[in-house]
């Protein structure tokens, strides 16, 4: 894979720019080529389309429609609800009677709906085994060998399955398999796609709250470490409220984006992932795992000298006895 | 040159064969010959001017060919899927027969010369062009070095069934009425096609006479188009029929357009694998039938 | 030169409304090869019948054609006359100026003109029809049942009632199938094994029936009416003639943590056992899997690190070195009721299907699946009766059963309704309710099928009398929290998400059929449908024959069944082949294919195209004996008559007689009247 | 469509097609035996010749139909999945889809030849397919372009006049003949 047209979307560009800084780090080092697309506009979510389903069609329309005139057909989109509105729109353009032949008027641009929408998940999915590689070659020692990881898909990554269709829409397994190629443990947990509460963050505060505990206590009951996303919503939701979530006397639970799981084992430094931007603080949970790994390193190291010692040992005995 | 002579050599002196089937060079270019005797293996020839596909020799109503005893056959890519093809239909038995295997870059289209000239896009056989088999897998040894692709002749086939396919039916029906009106069903379309192999041809059978058998135009379109459907996912696309209808009729153009039609409906293109099942008498649940009301 | 007798039929005013009959007779008079032609006002009628049969002995005719309705009518009806007056019935054929003619045009002279072709066309056929004789296949008459369920054993019974000799075989070590692992049956709630068992033991007993367990289907080749069956007896370990039963070997073997089958893992056994208590034969069979003595064969010990059920076996009926042996069984009938197997959801699914991971199954030691319930809730069963949950065998106080587990859901690979389900979900709550009076039983369902005979008074009385809570909707998430299970489901009635805290959950997991079925489906030549079951010959007309002929199905290989329809279609099929086996041998119709050996040259496309596999390779030979070429062979026990191998032959060398190429050829030229 | 439409047809041009049709046992005979029971009225332009399956039809009879004088012909059967001998219809399709590629290739217009599947239930669709193909035979005109490659002695070239009433009796006596 070769360059791909990139839409961050308002959020990535905003309130989730470590996401944004992250993938652009992980990209660069997996020799993916991320093109901006140039001009982009709002896809609408998640207003557009509730208003007026054209409009909310038309929206991703003209951002595919963009891509498509710069020459490129696969259109990355690490927000799930970018992702979401425009593979929506897509499967809308393709199927639905007249819509194809209509929106080349609207957006007032030629459109052939010819180029495929990826989210994050899916990329990384991809380049796992790359990914498998790097990490092996690595020359730090890999922070997240051994470290459990909840893997929280959220609502709009997976579902609705007609529209992403890229993975199980109950039991996904896609971001795991990045997990493990990260040399994390994906820990098996109940709550992978519930809802987070979403965009009613601000409106309807005390559900998010009640929503995004169900999420969390679920994972740290199954020894989740960390929990990780790939949904700017899903992060602010969990990350941001998760003070309030949090019960009496409990260690909060980091949340981070699947490309800055990535980005650490690959051995790039949590500055250049943007994870000083999360709530829950992240350098405790960081100087944890260099640590595990540091002594795993020793550890291994002492074990092989011994070993070698012991096979010495040996040696010697049977050169005397013989 | 020298590869192929010596190994025909051993294969007859070791008694591996009793005869080599390959190409000798004549006055008038190179034909059939067949050696029996290790000393004459210096017959023997490979060039550009061998464009006879050989494997005709193997139809086992050739009795005459099957006494001399087992066969060393020389083939070039196409003829190994002719090979593959006797094979899956069950005329022949590989251990029966040792197979040699010239790396092919094409062969002349009028190969009546003197001396083997080069390839050129004016004198290349078509059918050479875009071959997916010139290096033939199926035998038991491989001779020669590698060859470069055939030249790009001046109209490719599929460019004639192309051009063809573009004019309006009534054209269309008129330059193959036209065409066929010519046969003289002499069948030596037929009888050199390695393919063609039934004891008794469907256009002999006279209970009931299906096929006319008298050369008019009418007995003749039914004769060439039973023709071309017996052979549909079959032909090898060697050429032969063509090289020797003897009033020209260009059977390669229908050939190709069958070759076509089953690629393009059940992507089988023809091979010298003969665990590869042919297209008819084998079928999909989803197989295209958008003709079907 | 032929002499044709053509015979035109008014049926009544039927034809002669639009068709001048008389005309078409007239105009068929002269034609060549008719030597005489006639029209009456009822054919088929005695009269009728009486003028055809005159008319043959009269001008002793070649051939009839019998201008009047569809062959699919009468055909038969005036083959048999011209065979009472002595004329071959396949020199007989009916020319369709009914159905094809005057009930479809109103202009009386187009259609007369057009049933004059018709007529035409079917005389020009009959010059070419040859004298035919019927086909006569001798019959075995033995009948091997696959699978010793309840259907298998029912159709074995019924057969071996009736005479004939049955071979009954079991791939498992006892018969009896999954209803000997059910509790109570509904809708009477009479215990299964009460009413099984009986039916067991009198097919062990019969005299007519030969009984193989542990043992499968290897080959199987012939036709109907000449099955030979080559059968795979498993190695036993366990002499079936000495072993008396006594249980001491089950006694003495230590490895006793195997998780049983028949228990549906919730209850151990060793590795020497006997399946149940009940089991038929009461003969254990050697687990070598699990064996201590054949794990440490397999690591390559010297010596045997066991054998204690040999030492305990006073019959000295144990034999560690016995090999899987062969036994073919000559049999003219085959009927297959190798039953189901549920669809176990766990995340890890076969070809096509997908599982239900969301309900934890296989994770969550508390959710379980409805065979696993029937364990818990029979009096033989791990907790004699008692309902007991798996992880830490306390009273479950709430119990929630989950009704279409896999069944009509497109999205996991499964559309069909595994019909059986509603039912037993019902009884399960009830048979629940009757042993935990304080408990809740709580049921998602879609919707509550329960047609049969007191089957929709039974799921009532489920919620009316026993109390059970029935919420319409479908549970969206299992998983475990704490000691409770928690079930995340929504009730489409009054709109409202539910949440239940549980104790256990039972999954209606849906009917599959057995694994191999492909396979054993691919041995027998019959198809399956894309969920495996098999295909009957029709779906309403002839449901317990397949595609091929002598071999019948019955029960849940079929389609789920519940244990009435399973019983019923075993008894059909068993009518079947007393009926195949009713005479000595089978006529069919000589409507097959025949190749001429003169010019076939074994190319063997026909094979290819073959639905039946009725057509083989054989070599043919010279005068002198030597061979001298191949050839294909058309089985005319097996053909039945499609002709796909006459279009795909080359040379055309094979011939469908009653619809040769002469025959069609003729019809086409004759249609050149057209005027 | 009804038949009204095609005798309004046939006043229009004076030209009736002459129809062959090649038909399964099990299927589509059954079929146009119900549409017959229906009392479903259509064209009169069509020749049934019943054959067991679709399998058993060969591309010859298609030809041979057109050079006695056929206008067009229709092969039918039953559907996909639903073939009395399983697989049959299966293999015919791929024969007759390559069959009417090539004649196409050939210059025959496809319209010529229907190939539809007809259920036993379907009488109407019968109906339909024969009403069909009936008004698109009639609209292309006679097959003279098939029927000009015929012999100047063979009779059956020009609407079957008295040539052909000697011709063809001739023609099959001497097939018993031999």
């Amino acid at each position: 894979m070769t360059d791909v047209a990139y839409y961050p979307g308002c959020s990535l560009h905003g309130t989730s720019r470590e996401f944004d800084e992250s993938l652009r780090a992980v990209a660069a080092e997996l020799g993916i080529g991320l093109a901006e697309i140039a001009d982009w506009s709002c896809c609408g979510a998640s207003s557009g389309h509730t208003t007026d389903h054209l409009l909310g069609v038309a929206l991703p329309a003209r951002n595919l429609a963009l891509a498509e005139a710069q020459g490129f057909d696969t259109v990355l989109a690490p927000c799930a609800a970018c992702y979401n509105r425009l593979s929506a729109a897509r499967l809308a353009i393709a199927t639905e009677d007249g819509l194809a032949e209509r929106i080349p008027d609207v957006l007032g641009r030629p459109f052939a709906n010819s180029v495929e929408v990826h989210n994050a998940v899916e990329l990384l999915r991809d380049a796992s085994a790359t990914i498998e590689q790097k990490v092996a070659v690595a020359v730090a020692p890999n922070p997240l060998k051994g470290v459990k990881l909840a893997a929280y898909y959220g609502c709009l990554l997976v579902r609705p399955f007609e529209v992403c269709g890229y993975d199980d829409p109950e039991q996904p397994t896609s971001m795991d398999d990045v997990i493990e190629a990260c040399g994390a443990d994906a820990v098996d947990w109940d709550m992978k796609v519930e809802c987070c509460g979403g965009a009613f963050s601000v409106s309807r505060t005390a559900s998010v709250l009640r929503l995004g505990r169900a999420i969390i206590e679920n994972a740290r009951s199954h020894s989740a470490e960390a929990i990780i996303v790939a949904c700017p919503l899903c992060h602010s939701n969990l990350d941001l409220r998760q003070k309030a979530m949090a019960r009496r006397g409990e260690e909060p639970l980091p949340i981070l984006f699947v490309t800055e799981m990535v980005g650490l084992a690959l051995g790039l430094a949590p500055a250049d992932l943007g994870m000083s931007r999360h709530f829950v603080d992240t350098a405790p949970f960081m100087t944890r795992l260099v640590k595990q790994a540091a002594e795993r390193v020793v550890a291994e190291k002492l074990a092989k000298e011994e070993a070698a010692a012991k096979a010495a040992a040996r040696a010697e005995k049977q050169k005397v006895s013989a | 040159m020298n590869e192929l002579r010596e190994l025909a050599r051993t294969l007859l002196t070791d008694g591996t064969v009793r005869v080599i089937i390959g190409w000798e060079a004549a006055r008038r270019g190179a034909r059939p010959v067949f050696v029996t005797d290790p000393a004459d293996t210096d017959k023997l020839i490979f060039d550009t001017r061998c464009v006879h596909n050989l494997v005709t020799y193997l139809n086992p109503r050739r009795d005459n060919v099957a006494e001399l005893g087992k066969i060393g056959l020389v083939v070039k890519g196409c003829d190994a899927k002719a090979v593959a093809g006797l094979l899956r239909e069950a005329q022949l038995t590989r251990d029966d027969i040792v197979l040699i295997g010239v790396r092919c870059g094409g062969v002349l289209e009028e190969a009546e010369l003197p001396e083997a000239v080069a390839l050129s896009s004016e004198n290349v056989a078509p059918r050479c062009y875009g071959c997916d088999n010139r290096e033939p897998k199926l035998v038991d040894h491989l001779l020669g070095e590698a060859q470069p692709d055939p030249p790009r002749p001046i109209m490719t086939i599929d460019e004639r069934v192309a051009a063809l396919d573009a004019r309006p039916l009534e054209e269309r029906w008129a330059f193959w009425t036209e065409q066929f009106s010519k046969c003289v069903r002499c069948y030596a379309c037929r009888q050199v096609c390695p393919l063609c192999v039934c004891e008794r041809c469907v256009a002999e059978k006279s209970r009931p006479q299906w096929i006319e058998s008298s050369a008019h135009p009418r007995g003749n379109m039914s004769w060439n188009i039973t023709r071309a459907l017996h052979l549909a996912g079959r032909c090898v696309d060697c050429g032969e029929c063509e090289r020797f209808c003897p009033v020209g009729i260009p059977l390669s153009l229908v050939n190709r357009k069958l070759q076509q039609i089953v690629a393009e409906r059940y992507d089988y293109t023809v091979s010298d694998d003969p665990e590869n099942p042919a297209p008819i008498g084998d079928y999909r649940l989803d197989d295209k039938q958008e003709f079907i009301k | 030169m032929s002499r044709i007798g053509v015979f035109v039929c008014h049926c009544g005013e039927n034809i002669a409304r639009t068709v001048d009959c008389a005309a078409v007779a007239e105009a068929l008079k002269d034609h060549p090869g008719v030597a005489v032609a006639e029209d009456y006002k009822y054919m088929c009628s005695d009269p009728g019948q009486a003028l055809v049969k005159k008319a043959i002995e009269d001008n002793n005719l070649t051939g009839v054609v019998i201008a009047a309705c569809s062959p699919h009518m009468h055909e038969k009806t005036f083959r048999r006359a011209c065979d009472q007056a002595g004329l071959n019935k396949f020199m007989c054929e009916m020319a369709n100026v009914r159905e094809h003619c005057s009930w479809i045009h109103e202009d009386r002279g187009e259609a007369t003109d057009k049933a004059i072709d018709i007529t035409r066309t079917i005389v020009e056929k009959v010059k070419h029809n040859r004298p035919l004789e019927s086909i006569h296949i001798p019959v075995t008459k033995r009948a091997l049942v696959i699978g010793g369920g309840i259907a298998g054993i029912q159709a074995a019974l019924d057969i071996a009632d009736g005479g004939h000799e049955v071979v009954l075989i079991e791939k498992e070590a006892s018969i009896g199938g999954h209803m000997s692992q059910l509790s109570e049956t509904f809708p009477t709630l009479d215990c299964s094994q009460c009413i099984l068992t009986p039916r067991m033991v009198e097919a062990y007993q019969h005299p007519n029936i030969k009984l193989h367990t542990w043992s499968e289907v290897e080959k199987v080749e012939g036709y109907i009416g000449n099955f030979e069956v080559t059968i795979r007896k498993k190695a036993r370990s366990v002499d079936e003639d000495l072993c008396n039963g006594c249980g001491d070997c089950q006694a003495a073997c230590p490895a006793k943590r195997i998780p049983s089958e028949f228990e549906a893992g919730l209850g151990k056994r060793t590795a020497i056992y006997v399946p149940f208590p009940q089991a038929v034969p009461n003969i254990p069979v050697l687990d070598r899997e699990n064996c201590t003595l054949f794990k440490g064969r397999r690591k390559g010990l010297a010596k045997d690190v066991c054998g204690k059920c040999k030492e305990a076996c006073l019959k000295a009926a144990i034999d560690f070195d016995t090999e899987d042996t062969f036994v073919t069984e000559a049999v003219g009938a085959i009927v297959v009721a190798t039953g189901f197997k549920l669809y176990d959801i766990g995340r890890e699914q076969p070809e096509g299907l997908k599982g239900y991971g969301e309900y934890g199954y296989g994770e969550v030691p508390d959710v379980i699946d409805g065979l696993q319930f029937e364990r818990l809730a029979s009096a033989s069963g791990p907790t004699e009766g008692a309902i007991l949950r798996p992880s830490d065998g306390k009273e479950p106080k709430t119990v929630v059963f989950v009704h279409c587990v896999g069944s009509r859901d497109p999205e996991k690979g499964i559309s069909y309704c595994s019909k059986i389900c509603c039912m037993y979900n019902a009884k399960h709550a009830m048979l629940y309710k009757h042993k935990v009076h304080d408990g809740r039983a709580i049921a998602f369902y879609m919707d509550i099928r329960a047609a049969g005979k007191g089957y929709d008074e039974f799921s009532r009385r489920a919620i009316e009398e026993d109390g059970a809570e029935y919420v319409r909707g479908r549970v969206s998430r299992i998983f475990r929290e704490g000691d409770k299970v928690k079930v995340w489901g929504y009730d489409t009635l009054s709109g409202e998400q539910v949440v239940i805290d549980a104790d256990m959950v039972v999954l209606a997991t849906a009917m599959r059929p057995q694994d191999g079925i492909r396979e054993l489906a691919q041995k027998l030549s019959v198809s399956t449908d894309e969920h495996g079951f098999i295909n009957e010959a029709h779906p309403k007309l002839r449901p317990v024959e397949t595609n091929t002929a002598g071999v019948f199905v019955a029960g849940a290989c079929q389609a789920p069944r519940d244990i009435p329809d399973a019983v019923a279609m075993a008894s059909a099929t068993g009518a079947k082949v007393l009926g195949l086996f009713s005479a000595d041998e089978l006529e069919r119709e000589p409507a097959v294919a025949v190749v001429d050996e003169n010019t076939c040259i074994g190319c063997m496309r026909c094979e290819l195209v073959c639905p039946y596999g009725a057509i083989e390779q054989r070599e043919i030979c010279a005068v002198d004996g030597h061979v001298c070429g191949q050839v294909a062979y058309v089985n005319p026990g097996v053909c039945q008559g499609c002709g796909t191998c006459q279009a795909v032959c080359l040379s055309k060398s094979v011939e469908l007689q009653t619809f040769t190429d002469e025959q069609i050829f003729s019809e086409i030229n004759a249609l050149a009247y057209w005027e | 469509m009804s038949d009204a439409i095609d005798t309004s047809g046939a006043a229009a041009n004076g030209f009736e097609p002459r129809i062959t049709a090649f038909v399964c046992n099990w299927c589509t005979y059954t079929g146009a035996d119900l549409a017959g029971t229906s009392r479903l009225h259509m064209a009169s332009n069509v020749r049934i010749i019943r054959l067991p399956c679709t399998g058993r039809i060969d591309p010859l009879f298609i030809i041979k139909a057109f050079e006695r004088g056929a206008d067009g012909v229709i092969v039918s059967g039953c559907h996909p999945a639903d073939c009395h001998y399983t697989t049959g219809n299966y293999h015919a399709r791929r024969r007759f889809a390559v069959f009417h590629d090539i004649m196409e290739f050939i210059g025959v217009d496809p319209r010529r030849m229907t190939f539809s599947w007809v259920s036993a239930s379907e009488g109407a669709k019968w109906r339909d397919v024969v009403n069909e193909a009936v008004t698109n035979v009639r609209a292309l005109g006679p097959f003279d372009a098939y029927r000009a490659l015929a012999p100047e002695d063979a009779g059956v070239a020009t609407p079957a006049g008295p040539a052909a009433e000697v011709a063809t009796p001739a023609a099959t006596a001497k097939a018993e003949a031999s």
